[in-house]
């Protein structure tokens, strides 16, 4: 299927029955470029593998993504807006560096920090213990744990196979599906200049001000978290438990039982030595 | 209308994380930058879930959260003991030795050249202004072989 | 102590006390208990022991003391709704059946099912037999399943059977009754394979599971029609529905239904019954049913389990009294097997099977006795239930004990001689040898004794020569039980001393965990008929189940249920001394039964080198007894019969045992009575009469040909159709997704990636194609 | 503008304290370990020029010239970035979370600054997660460990911060375990609101929560890497551990983390279990009215609290050996985390019968008075039970003496 003329079909034609209609076409038509941007620049950054065509890529994909953002609302007021986008660089920067990195480790700590951008966002958002708890479990137990199995699994810090991803093919299929998600969701997402600040997606009201006060973003967050956890999710959180329990209990038996195998040289398998 | 604003930026960042991590998802080779991709995708999804539940002041995003976190953890333990056993039965991280597990008939996967290190990029180790360069074998700026 | 438990406390303790110790047994046995997995069962039982115990005499103070007869008392405790189907059947007059239906204005019919217990004097009755017996059983096997590798197992199904017997006979319902009756089959499907690594224990336990289907089919279709007539399945009537066996049937309010329905109802029944009870057709089980543990065979076979088609017809007896043709069939079913399983007893070698036949042969007499549908018939049927399970439950038990101390060896020809080994075994086996022969005054006489008087009442009664008939069978059958049990008794226990290498240094005496039931058994055997018998006390406690108490009211004016004849008292022992005698003639001392036999039908495949030494004329010891146990040499078969030889000095062999002086008498009478005797047999030769009870009539064969053969071709049909259609057409369908499959497979790489990415774009897919067409 | 003003101005305050302590907490150090090993200790840095030696108090103002002046020396083999980032995550981590930790209660509102509200002496004090975030930063700590023996590329740094890393992540499980209890019983994850539960009712959670208060403690100890459990760094091993490689400048941020470690657990401690600046009959309740007066009285508290702690944990350093390794593991998982557990759940049961509607009241009209004395009362027996099972279940815990009930030449890895 033709993508492109699939989407500006999309822009163009006025007698589908779609939400957007003929107005949109300059807004699908700025995404459709912002799109092909970002998605070239992160295939410059991704299959090419010199110093220019990164640097450009970082150029080109920030482009993109800041041409792709300049169609969402503004938040008020322009403090907001700052610590905003500040904190966003916060997760997105570093997200983008661990991808590209091409050295694990650096690719563990890029992501470390990108989770205390998404816990600040989380945080900013009134969402305290989860941010937290996004830091403790995230940043203090898994990401720690991904550190020890990569030091111990790869002393050389890295390998051949760091350095070169697949194909270029399938590298730009790649930036460009997902380029195409997150611009299919800024579509979705950005107000169409007719109707007032209305979005395609049709969204909810959304909740007032003094009925999040009241609970959501209480004072006394946790208690108020604790107490619909307890009630009325508790039989998730009781599955939640289960999950974890079986999910120790698998771990253990496995390294158990591959301790075993360790053992025996010339098992079959073949070690082909990449490093 | 700020709501709004807040929520649409944050399902952007969202969605601009989830994205991220699809791509390094598919790109990478080394099995535990694949699997930190996914863990980055599913950040997208957390802070998207927290946004729709801060926008209707409901909980249900949140608990979402609490259980996408403990399936991180989960995943965190099982697949981190699968690498590892990976690790030590097929001597790598790259998830490209696995393709043994191919269909019989298949034709193996034949990997492409490394290409020549530009040593301009290159941000080996730099020698400190105080020091003088250490005469090394050439190895040692490929890889550590022991730590 | 004793009023603070209630009869519903008692009631519902009595099933859940072996219920736990089987779930105790099940789930410590393994691992926890092993060689001590015998607590859980031994204290369940014995505990439902003393709880039937209690409730039997709790039921005595409720009973009505005016002691009128015709009076039924029940109680039914309902625990909970099992099934419940509000207005599942409109009756109407249209259906015809629907005319006799429980309600009168026909009012639409609930279908329910309820989990009661009900308690009567059967109930009782059965309850304090089953759980008793179960006890001691249990006890008996701690010893003999000792070092067993499925020690646990047993203990946990034992329990598991006491408690579907023990429900079985205490619901108040015929579904539960129905799936009681499969939970005993079960079990008894478990015991009897319960060395299932033996291909016989396991094609046994597979043929009684199977022959009982047959009659628990008969019994499901019972079910049925019952429903369809009487629209209630219940025993007890409830608040809406009157129950089959209810009391405003009995009141006359409502009738029973006779006729062709009726008829069929009770020959289903009875079908049912057969299976579980071993009669005529279905009886082949029973026998193959010994591969079981010797204590199963004593618990399932001989007292409780078979004992569950006896207590259905008694308490169905109502439907048989209305319908007396089907009495009829019952009684001339029974009196068949009797004398037919007599017969073949006559002839086998296997000590537990002799036992076996003569178990069916007594039930058969129980038959026989229920048949009459009379009141008399009944408490007699069941006296001789209530007395026979303690005196076969001993003989098996004796069989095991001897068994055990035989290291498992059972046939007859291989030992001999072991009275001096097994003291007491011997005793307490005597004893029950001579209340099965129904030797006065132990209970088996009684019992007996009751079910001649019953079929000589009906007899005098109607005038009717089939009765009379039936009462020669019956004595004839009386002759050969005391002939066959006299004569396992004295192959075993008399003659040379003779002892199977198999057991080794272990042929003595069963330890006292083993023997002790033995002994408590034999007080049992010899003092329960004369205690409950002489006052007709067992008889006038019967009267008060609400199904009897119809006939009593019916007998009423009549008195004593069943009066006790001299003439037929007389005539049964002499019968039964007769037989006696007759066994120890030949098996006394020197075994002249292949000589006799060979006299009288002058064998050529009767080769004397088939049978051990002793048996032949050739065997010093042997004819050092016959010289001294047969006075003067009688001469009827003296041509024939071995001559006798000097005596070696083996006077130990034969010293006086426990019935050396009465047989020598005993024997002189039976040499006259065995030159009687021998002419008919002589005149039959060509038929070959032994052969035939030998092969047990022939009936596994007719089987074989009749019904096994025929299934087998249409098995083997059917085989090569679902192979060559079904399995065809099935793989067929299974073949394509293969082919598609591996032309998908080629996608297989091997690279997560790939997978990764083609997940993506199928998700990118449904993302775009539901936005876009507003999914 | 207060606003912002004030929280920088305690910020200020909080940075410059926090770090001066860390520097004379060394002195404070060496002057425990002379007088316990019976020596003099550093007693002659005075004033420079003159002969004042004012007990030595100029020696941290000595120790931190040299080691600004030192050579700022790095290895040619390092991993660089890493390198440098691992002293500055461990150090922001463990001044950030001052953030949350109260050094008093508030103080008086100050009209003439425009501040109308009593000040909580507390960063951040609308936080409703506090002892999470407390958790989630000494996480972060881990990072700094782990990442400087990586970056060191030495086989000593590498294994130190492996068995950091490790020991970090094992007790950070027994140290939430045991404040779970205190969480419990206040309701709050907020320190101050646990501070003023303990005013309130007149029992610090050292009297009615003993063995949480232990486990916490050793978890602590711990986590700062001090003493019986400083592997990370064990010289005799590991030369120096994760910071072998380190010198100068990155060094003593290394060091002052740590030291810093030691202030933070000591503070928790106190604020958790200790009642923090509540004292009886001096500080009142968390409901008295603040003076000026009542305010310096409560720091000082506090803050004599804080002392003896780290006066503790000097203590146990120059007078216990080390554990070994694989004891230190088993002592985390086998011992702390089981018993934190038991802890819970007792608590949970106690606080939840001890609730108004369960068996409060009955306690109330039955002991009145005596109440507090009854509520604490399970605790110690619950501390007693503990040390029982422990002794009982896993002698060698308490025991040294080689295992006879394993085989170890039959286990797997010797195959």
């Amino acid at each position: 299927m033709d993508w492109s003329g699939f989407l500006w079909a999309a822009a163009d034609s006025s007698e589908l029955a779609t939400p957007i209609g003929p107005a949109c076409a300059c807004v699908a038509g700025r995404l459709l470029v912002a799109v092909a941007l970002a998605a070239l620049g992160l295939w410059c950054l991704l299959a090419l593998d010199s110093k220019w065509t990164r640097r450009g890529g970082v150029g080109l994909a920030a482009g993109g993504v800041l041409l792709m953002a300049s169609q969402l609302q503004l938040v008020q007021p322009w403090g907001d807006w700052l610590g905003f986008w500040l904190l966003a660089a916060l997760a997105v920067l570093p997200a983008a560096a661990m991808i590209v990195s091409h050295r694990p480790v650096y690719s563990a700590i890029w992501f470390a920090v990108s989770l205390l951008g998404v816990a600040s966002l989380l945080l900013w958002q009134g969402a305290q213990f989860l941010g937290l708890a996004t830091m403790v479990v995230y940043a203090g137990a898994i990401v720690v744990t991904f550190l020890f199995v990569l030091m111990l699994a790869l002393p050389a810090g890295y390998g051949r196979y760091d350095r070169i991803s697949w194909g270029k093919l399938p590298v730009g299929v790649a930036c460009l599906v997902a380029s195409g998600l997150v611009g299919l969701c800024v579509w979705g997402l950005s107000p169409a200049p007719g109707a007032a600040g209305e979005s395609p997606w049709q969204l909810a009201k959304p909740a007032s001000t003094g009925m999040l006060s009241e609970d959501l973003l209480h004072p006394a967050h946790v208690a108020h978290l604790g107490s619909h956890l307890f009630t009325e999710y508790l039989l998730a959180i009781e599955l939640a438990g289960v999950l974890l329990l079986m999910a120790l209990v698998g771990a253990v038996s496995w390294m158990a039982q591959a301790q075993r195998y360790w053992q025996v040289p010339g098992d079959g398998v073949e070690r082909t030595d990449h490093v | 209308m700020s709501d709004t604003a807040i929520l649409q930026n944050h399902l952007f960042v969202g969605a601009v994380l989830f994205a991220l991590g699809l791509i390094g998802f598919l790109v990478r080779r080394n099995v535990i930058v694949m699997f930190l991709c996914v863990e980055l995708m599913l950040q997208g999804v957390a802070l998207s879930l927290v946004s729709w539940s801060r926008y209707h002041g409901d909980w249900g995003g949140q608990m979402l959260v609490i259980f996408i976190i403990t399936v991180a953890a989960c995943e965190a333990a099982l697949g981190l003991a699968l690498v590892w056993i990976m690790a030590q039965r097929g001597g790598s991280l790259d998830i490209a030795i696995w393709q043994t597990l191919r269909e019989r008939d298949q034709a193996p996967y034949t990997d492409r050249e490394v290409p020549e290190e530009d040593r301009s990029v290159e941000d080996w180790p730099q020698l400190t202004p105080a020091g003088v360069e250490p005469v090394h074998p050439r190895e040692e700026d490929m890889y550590r072989s022991h730590v | 102590m004793f009023e603070a438990i209630s009869l519903r406390t008692l009631l519902i303790l009595i099933p859940a006390l072996p219920l736990s110790g089987a779930i105790l047994t099940a789930i410590f046995g393994p691992a926890i208990l092993r060689r001590q997995s015998h607590w859980p069962t031994v204290l369940g039982l014995a505990a439902s022991c003393i709880c039937s115990l209690m409730l039997a005499v709790k039921w005595q103070g409720q009973l009505p003391q005016d002691g009128k007869a015709g009076q039924g008392v029940e109680e039914v405790v309902t625990l909970w709704e099992w099934v419940g189907i509000p207005q599942a059947y409109a009756p109407s007059p249209a259906t015809g059946l629907a005319a006799i239906a429980a309600t009168e204005n026909h009012a639409p019919l609930d279908f329910r099912i309820d989990v009661s217990l009900r308690i009567d004097t059967l109930t009782a009755t059965m309850l304090v037999m089953v759980t008793l017996i179960s006890t001691l059983v249990a006890v008996y096997s701690v010893g003999y399943m000792h070092g067993d590798e499925g020690y646990w197992r047993f203990f946990s199904y034992l329990s598991l059977f006491v408690f579907s017997m023990t429900m079985l006979v205490t619901v108040s319902n015929f579904v539960m009754l129905y799936v009681f009756w499969e939970g005993v089959g079960v079990c008894s499907y478990l015991l009897i394979g319960f060395w299932y690594r033996n291909p016989a224990a396991a094609a046994a336990g597979k043929k009684a599971f199977l022959v009982n289907r047959v009659g628990d089919f008969g019994f499901a279709l019972a079910l049925f029609l019952m429903w369809m007539t009487y629209g209630s399945l219940s025993f007890h009537d409830t608040d809406t529905v009157a129950g089959v066996l209810g009391a405003r049937r009995f009141a006359g309010e409502l009738s029973f239904v006779g006729g062709g329905v009726g008829t069929a109802i009770c020959l289903l029944l009875m079908a049912g019954a057969c299976g579980k009870s071993a009669q005529f057709p279905l009886h082949v089980w029973l026998p193959d049913a010994m591969e079981g543990p010797t204590p199963v065979s004593a618990l399932i076979h001989a007292a409780t389990m078979v004992t569950a088609g006896v207590y259905m017809i008694a308490r169905c007896m109502p439907l048989f009294v209305a319908a007396p043709q089907a009495a009829w069939v019952v009684a001339w079913i029974g009196a068949g097997t009797a004398l037919m399983a007599g017969l073949i007893a006559l002839t086998q070698f296997d000590l537990k099977r002799v036992l076996a036949y003569s178990t069916v042969s007594q039930l058969g007499y129980m038959f026989l006795a229920l048949g009459m549908a009379t009141l008399g018939g009944v408490t007699a049927g069941m006296f001789h239930l209530f007395t026979h399970a303690f005196f076969k439950a001993l003989l098996f038990l004796g069989a095991g004990s001897v068994m055990h101390a035989m290291g498992n060896v059972i046939d007859m020809r291989r030992f001999g001689g072991l009275r001096h080994r097994l003291p007491i075994t011997h005793a307490t086996f005597a004893i029950g040898c001579l209340a099965l022969a129904g030797i006065f005054p132990l209970s088996g006489f009684w019992s007996k004794d009751a079910i001649l008087a019953a079929v000589h009442d009906q007899a005098h009664a109607t005038g009717a020569s089939s009765y009379r008939v039936l009462y020669g069978m019956a004595m004839g059958t009386a002759f050969l039980t005391a002939f066959y049990t006299f004569r396992a008794f004295f192959m075993t226990f008399y003659g040379p001393q003779r002892i199977p290498e198999e057991a080794g240094h272990h042929a003595h005496e069963s330890p006292k965990v083993m023997w002790i039931p033995l002994v408590v058994l034999a007080l049992f055997a010899a003092l329960v008929g004369p205690m409950l018998e002489w006052t007709h006390a067992f008889a006038h406690w019967l009267q008060y189940t609400p199904s009897l108490a119809m006939m009593a009211q019916a007998a009423g004016a009549t008195g004593a249920p069943a009066a006790f004849h001299w003439d037929v008292a007389v005539t049964s022992t002499a019968v039964a001394v007769a037989g006696v005698a007759l066994a120890a003639f030949l098996y006394l001392g020197h075994r002249r039964e292949v000589a006799a036999l060979q006299y009288v039908f002058r064998f050529g495949w009767m080769n004397p080198s088939e049978a051990p030494s002793d048996w032949e004329s050739a065997s010093p010891h042997a004819a050092a007894v016959a010289n001294v146990t047969r006075p003067g040499g009688h001469p009827t078969v003296t041509g024939h019969c071995p001559s006798d030889h000097p005596s070696g000095s083996h006077g130990h062999e034969h010293g006086p045992g426990l019935l050396a002086l009465p047989a020598r008498l005993l024997k002189a009478v039976g040499c006259g009575l065995w030159s009687l005797l021998t002419l008919p047999l002589w005149l039959g030769q060509f038929v070959s009469p032994y052969q035939m009870s030998h092969s047990k009539f022939f009936v596994d064969e007719i089987y074989d040909v009749l019904i096994v053969g025929p299934l087998r071709g249409l098995a083997h049909i059917s085989y090569v159709l679902d192979r060559v259609l079904v399995d065809g057409l099935v793989n067929g369908v299974g073949g394509l997704p293969v082919r598609l499959g591996g032309w998908l497979r080629k996608s297989q790489r091997g690279f997560v990636s790939l997978y990764g990415l083609l997940t993506v774009v199928g998700m990118v897919l449904v993302v775009v194609v539901s936005f876009w067409w507003g999914v | 503008m207060s606003l912002l003003l004030v929280p920088l101005v305690k910020i200020a305050i909080i940075l410059f304290g926090v770090m001066t302590a860390a520097a004379y907490f060394v002195l404070l150090e060496r002057r425990v370990a002379a007088w316990v090993q019976d020596r003099r200790g550093p007693n002659r840095v005075g004033i420079p020029g003159t002969n004042i030696r004012l007990f030595g108090l100029g020696q941290p103002l000595a120790d931190g010239l040299k080691m600004i002046l030192k050579e700022e020396y790095t290895p040619a083999h390092v991993d660089r970035g890493l390198y440098l980032l691992a002293p500055l995550v461990m150090m922001s981590a463990a001044l950030a979370v001052f953030a949350v930790i109260p050094c008093g209660s508030t103080l008086p509102p100050i009209p003439a600054l425009g501040l109308q509200e009593p000040i909580a002496m507390l960063v951040a004090p609308s936080f409703d997660v506090g002892m999470i975030y407390v958790f989630a930063l000494s996480s972060i700590a881990v990072y700094g460990v782990i990442l400087g023996g990586w970056a060191s590329n030495s086989k000593y740094s590498f294994l130190g911060g492996l068995r950091s890393s490790a020991q970090l992540i094992a007790y950070e499980l027994p140290l939430g375990l045991g404040l779970l209890g205190v969480v419990l019983a206040t309701g709050s994850l907020r320190l101050d609101a646990i501070v003023a539960e303990q005013a309130n009712t007149g029992v610090w959670f050292a009297l009615s929560q003993p063995l949480g208060m232990l486990i916490f403690m050793i978890s602590a100890f711990a986590e700062a890497a001090r003493l019986p459990f400083d592997l990370p760094e064990c010289e005799q091993e590991l030369v120096g551990g994760y910071h072998t490689e380190y010198a100068g400048m990155k060094l003593v941020v290394f060091l002052t983390a740590e030291f810093i470690h030691m202030i933070t657990a000591s503070f928790l401690i106190s604020i958790l279990f200790l009642g923090g600046w509540h004292f009886w009959g001096l500080t009142g309740n968390a409901e008295t009215p603040i003076t000026w007066t009542l305010a310096a009285i409560r720091v000082g508290v506090l803050f004599a609290k804080v002392f003896a702690v780290i006066f503790f944990f000097m203590m146990v350093r120059w007078s216990w050996p080390r554990f070994r390794y694989d004891q230190l593991l088993a002592l985390a998982w086998k011992v702390l985390l089981p018993l934190g557990l038991l802890n819970l759940v007792v608590l949970a049961i106690l606080i939840e019968v001890q609730h108004p509607q369960v068996a409060g009241g009955w306690l109330d009209e039955r002991f009145g008075a005596g109440r507090a004395v009854v509520s604490w009362l399970p605790g110690w027996l619950l501390l007693v039970l503990a040390f029982m099972l422990v002794a009982w279940l896993r002698p060698i815990m308490t025991d040294n003496r080689p295992r006879t009930d394993v085989d170890l030449l039959d286990s797997p890895l010797q195959e």
